[in-house]
């Protein structure tokens, strides 16, 4: 009845994206840039591109706090993503990162996986002001508070607006 | 709604699926269960759900990565799914679960017209409604200054339509309608309201408690904005609703209840809420009986609405049949064929109360009062009502049990 | 309350009572469930309890005078009856069935604080509470215009106490504050803080979801004026929750949601309402839930609190010997003799998330993230953490194999 | 498990009450007056009494709708109050009232057979205003709109309160 995971989801490869991570850090040249959180744990992932004129991602870079899969997953997206236009970006769908990932997981574990997919979808539609790309995209470290983004009245998020 | 792989509805088999239609009341008589509008019984199969949850599958949901937790979540989750399927939504993100009807339309009350309606604003009720549909909306009008105004009821139970026009205006911003009555089982023609409203630019909100158990839903078709109804009218567990929403809509709309679950951030300074569905389920939702809500769907859309609506009117028709000939007795709303499995009856000299207690007494439970519709009960000059409701597990036989001891009730007070 | 007729308690023998207890994980370890603080598992009575009412004596409560709905009403408000005497409340009316405490948090909210609350008022909340303690204040600010303050966490996980009588007022309005923390365990020291807002004037709110399943509760020696919890957490179903309320506040506050049972009179001008606790329960009440709440109180008060804490505290004591010896853990919070029985803890390097999901792979059941209480979290620089929460069913050697598997977590990343 | 009635609740006694009830009508000299609903049923009852300077009951009757036992029980208590002090009156408590009905009732039906005694309750400590009483104490009949009472802004009962 149940889709237990079968097989053990901290292969190596995984492991390996966790403790090294590709482009883990702040993009140079950053052009546009998101941040979300999993708001079922509190972890986040924060991404910085560099998108060129033609459109293509030239470099892809995040940070942020979270889980083995979660961060490995960031890893593996920045590293897939890096030389293809923004459409071949967005044409790469959820299913396409799960597959990336490799790994069987279980519906939570999944949100942990698509948290750093959903902030690059997200992040080729927020380009930074020219104020902000002096190596300054803003960028929470962990326990930090957000203090921009709550608001005691809730604003609902509209992006999802159809 | 494919009808293909049903199986034909066969009262007596159905039967065997609920235990409490087995029981005797005062130790000698069967149950006859005619108070299927207030709530309805459960089907072994959802008794069953409730035991295999607990016994093997509980835990808290979303929150857990431990085997209980996403086993608990993703039955949550696939109930949610089977719902979805069921209204025939566009998505399952526009489920949401609450506790009932009641918190459905509160809900919508709280969040939706806090943020949308103000003084000069309207919004069209019916005067059929339950208090459920009429309450939240005083309350709304309290606190934002909206005005109600009611499409009134005529004399044989129908509403009034010819009022429709006269009564939308542009100022009209929502209608909130049965899609049947909970008393005279009156079915307004929801197409119509729906496109009178959406040229009048309002939102509707269908308050098909009594509807969904019964007919066949489709959100869609309906261009319905909300429709709530409530697990326990429909074989389901109590402790357990559905506020189904447009999707553009909640997503616009603010939270209802704040706690856990709903947010996305919280500071001492304030909070973020988190995406639909989950920004209206604050805190531990009724995890269980959502699951034997699940379950309930399954079970009846093991049969066609076809043979459910039939059936429900060859009883409704046979209990009109044979209340009319009692002496004293009035049946309130339209004819069978114009309303569903419901009848409320008047006696000239008998008050409700002591009809339903002295029918309990030969074994048949109806319910007496104003059923949550006082108004309505106003509108017809009377104070309470015996109403007798019918579901698919109910036979021809019962409707002659019902109106062999309604004889015995008028005998006994000697009309 | 007294202890003369419990029984000892046997975790051993308590075990037999719960079924889920006994199934496995990954088909071959036994379950080591450590997530009660999330929510708890039902034993069969509280089951067969379910089963029970929905196969004898199940119908609508209150509104009808058919046999069923007289067994329904009378076992719903004998349920009531025994949430009263469970937490030593002066009257039954002062007993709100909800869906779970933050139902009832908001209720209160919306309810007594739209009505008493505005610009200038303050409410006195504390930097441990869970979200279901924080979102309804926030959004009541919102509304209204009171403003938060918030007593501090001390680097030892109790609350800085000595701030309370500076931050409390003329202008408190009210304190609401957990009893216990969901995630330190913290025991804040109630009467202390009771005091000193009495003598500002101010009222106060328990969030006593953690506690009232694991210590016994008076609400009139805590002088409390409204106490919120969940069934879910003390083995009863999922889907109800307790809004205890001072009666001679209760009976001054408007209603919170509007419908069915909540009205004394509806017309189409507006309504009147109902006297409580009908007031506050609109619509169909969580039914079979609450009458299930009723019997998980029966099974808990078999044994003694003095047995109960004294075999939680010995488990957190084991808990916490066993884990400070694993390299880079640290326990969050008090030491066992100062809290309630829940461990939370950080790696240093490794996630709450992988460590869950690691534990689970051993079978052993806990919780991993914010908990629903981010300022928390954020207060103790810490983004998630684990959290082991205990209950009468735990053993000792399920703390060993917690301990036992946290260190193959460790060895696994290499620390 | 449950207490079922043992006996038939509509006995002789009750059934005459409820066919030939005593002072179901107006009081012509009233000086207190109360009415109340059954939330549960819409049923409702009204009392008119006159009390004597000297604190006595002299005369009780009431009107109403509902069902055999509401009516029946009223015209039990009627008959019961008259001649005595409001002392006595206030003493004769809700089991009393059951008691004096004679017959065992479920909780359900227990609230119809108490609806008049809490009405005659609040009664003696509602005086009518001198206009009121040329024979005009305010009451509804059966359907009619209880127009003063309702208001779109929920005002809770205060008479509760201890
Ligand atoms: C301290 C505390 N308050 C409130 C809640 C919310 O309870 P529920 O989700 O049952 O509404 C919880 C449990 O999650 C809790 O631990
Ligand atoms: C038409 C209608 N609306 C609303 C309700 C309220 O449903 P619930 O009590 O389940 O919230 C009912 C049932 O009582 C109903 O019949």
């Amino acid at each position: 009845m149940f889709s237990g995971p079968e097989e053990e989801i901290y292969q190596e490869h995984i492991l390996e994206h966790y403790e090294d991570p590709y482009h883990r850090g702040h993009c140079p040249r950053a052009t546009h840039a998101h941040e979300e959180d999993n708001p079922l744990c509190g972890d986040f992932i924060h991404v910085e591109l560099h998108i060129d004129p033609q459109g293509v991602v030239r470099e892809a870079y995040f940070d942020g706090e979270g889980c083995c899969i979660s961060q490995a997953a960031a890893s593996m997206l920045m590293e897939q993503i890096e030389g293809k236009t923004v459409q071949e970006v967005e044409q790469f769908r959820a299913e396409d990162m799960l597959r990336l990932f490799g790994v069987r997981l279980t519906p939570n574990r999944q949100k942990c996986c698509l948290l750093s997919w959903k902030v690059v979808q997200q992040a080729l539609y927020s380009p930074l002001q020219q104020k902000d790309r002096d190596g300054s995209a803003a960028r929470r470290s962990p326990g930090q508070d957000a203090s921009s983004a709550p608001s005691p009245a809730p604003e609902p998020p509209t992006k999802d607006a159809p | 709604m494919t009808t293909a792989d049903t199986v034909p509805l066969d009262p007596q088999q159905v039967r065997q699926d609920f235990p409490i239609l087995h029981r005797l009341v005062h130790e000698k008589f069967p149950l006859v269960y005619l108070d299927n509008a207030a709530t309805t019984q459960r089907p072994r199969q959802v008794i069953q759900s409730i035991v295999q949850t607990s016994e093997q599958h509980y835990a808290n949901v979303h929150r857990g990565i431990h085997t209980l937790s996403e086993q608990s979540t993703e039955l949550y989750e696939s109930a949610r799914r089977k719902v979805q399927q069921f209204l025939n939504a566009a998505w399952p993100e526009e489920i949401i679960f609450t506790r009932g009807t009641t918190e459905s339309i509160n809900l919508v009350a709280r969040s939706w017209g806090d943020a949308n309606t103000g003084p000069g604003d309207e919004i069209l009720l019916t005067e059929m409604e339950h208090h459920a549909n009429l309450v939240p909306w005083h309350q709304l009008a309290a606190r934002t200054g909206v005005q109600l105004r009611f499409i009134p009821l005529r004399d044989d139970g129908q509403l009034d339509l010819e009022q429709l026009e006269r009564l939308l205006s542009p100022r009209t911003r929502l209608v909130a309608v049965s899609a049947m009555s909970n008393v005279l089982g009156t079915v307004p023609p929801l197409e119509r309201i729906v496109q009178a409203a959406r040229s009048a630019g309002a939102l509707v909100l269908v308050d098909a408690a009594q509807w969904v158990p019964h007919r066949p839903t489709d959100v869609q078709a309906w261009d319905a904005d909300f429709v709530a109804f409530s697990g326990h009218k429909m074989l389901g567990p109590s402790g357990v609703g559905v506020l189904y929403g447009r999707r553009e809509l909640l997503e616009r709309m603010p939270p209802f209840l704040g706690g856990g679950g709903m947010i996305r951030r919280v500071t001492l300074q304030g909070f973020e809420p988190a995406e639909i569905p989950a920004r209206f389920e604050a805190g531990t939702p009724p995890i269980v009986a959502a699951i034997g809500l699940g379950v309930a769907i399954d079970y009846l859309r093991q049969f066609s609405w076809e043979d459910i609506q039939a059936h429900e009117l060859r009883l409704t028709r046979l209990a009109h049949e044979l209340l009319e000939q009692i002496p004293g007795l009035r049946i309130l709303g339209p004819a069978p064929e114009n309303k569903g499995g419901i009848v409320s009856f008047v006696f000239r000299r008998i008050h409700a109360h002591d009809v339903a207690y002295l029918l309990d007494r030969h074994g048949v439970a109806v319910r007496a009062g104003h059923h949550c519709a006082m108004p309505l009960h106003k509108r017809y000059g009377v104070g309470a009502s015996t109403r007798a409701s019918f579901y698919l597990y109910n036979t021809e036989e019962e409707v002659h049990r019902l109106a062999e001891a309604l004889d015995q009730v008028r005998q006994f007070f000697r009309q």
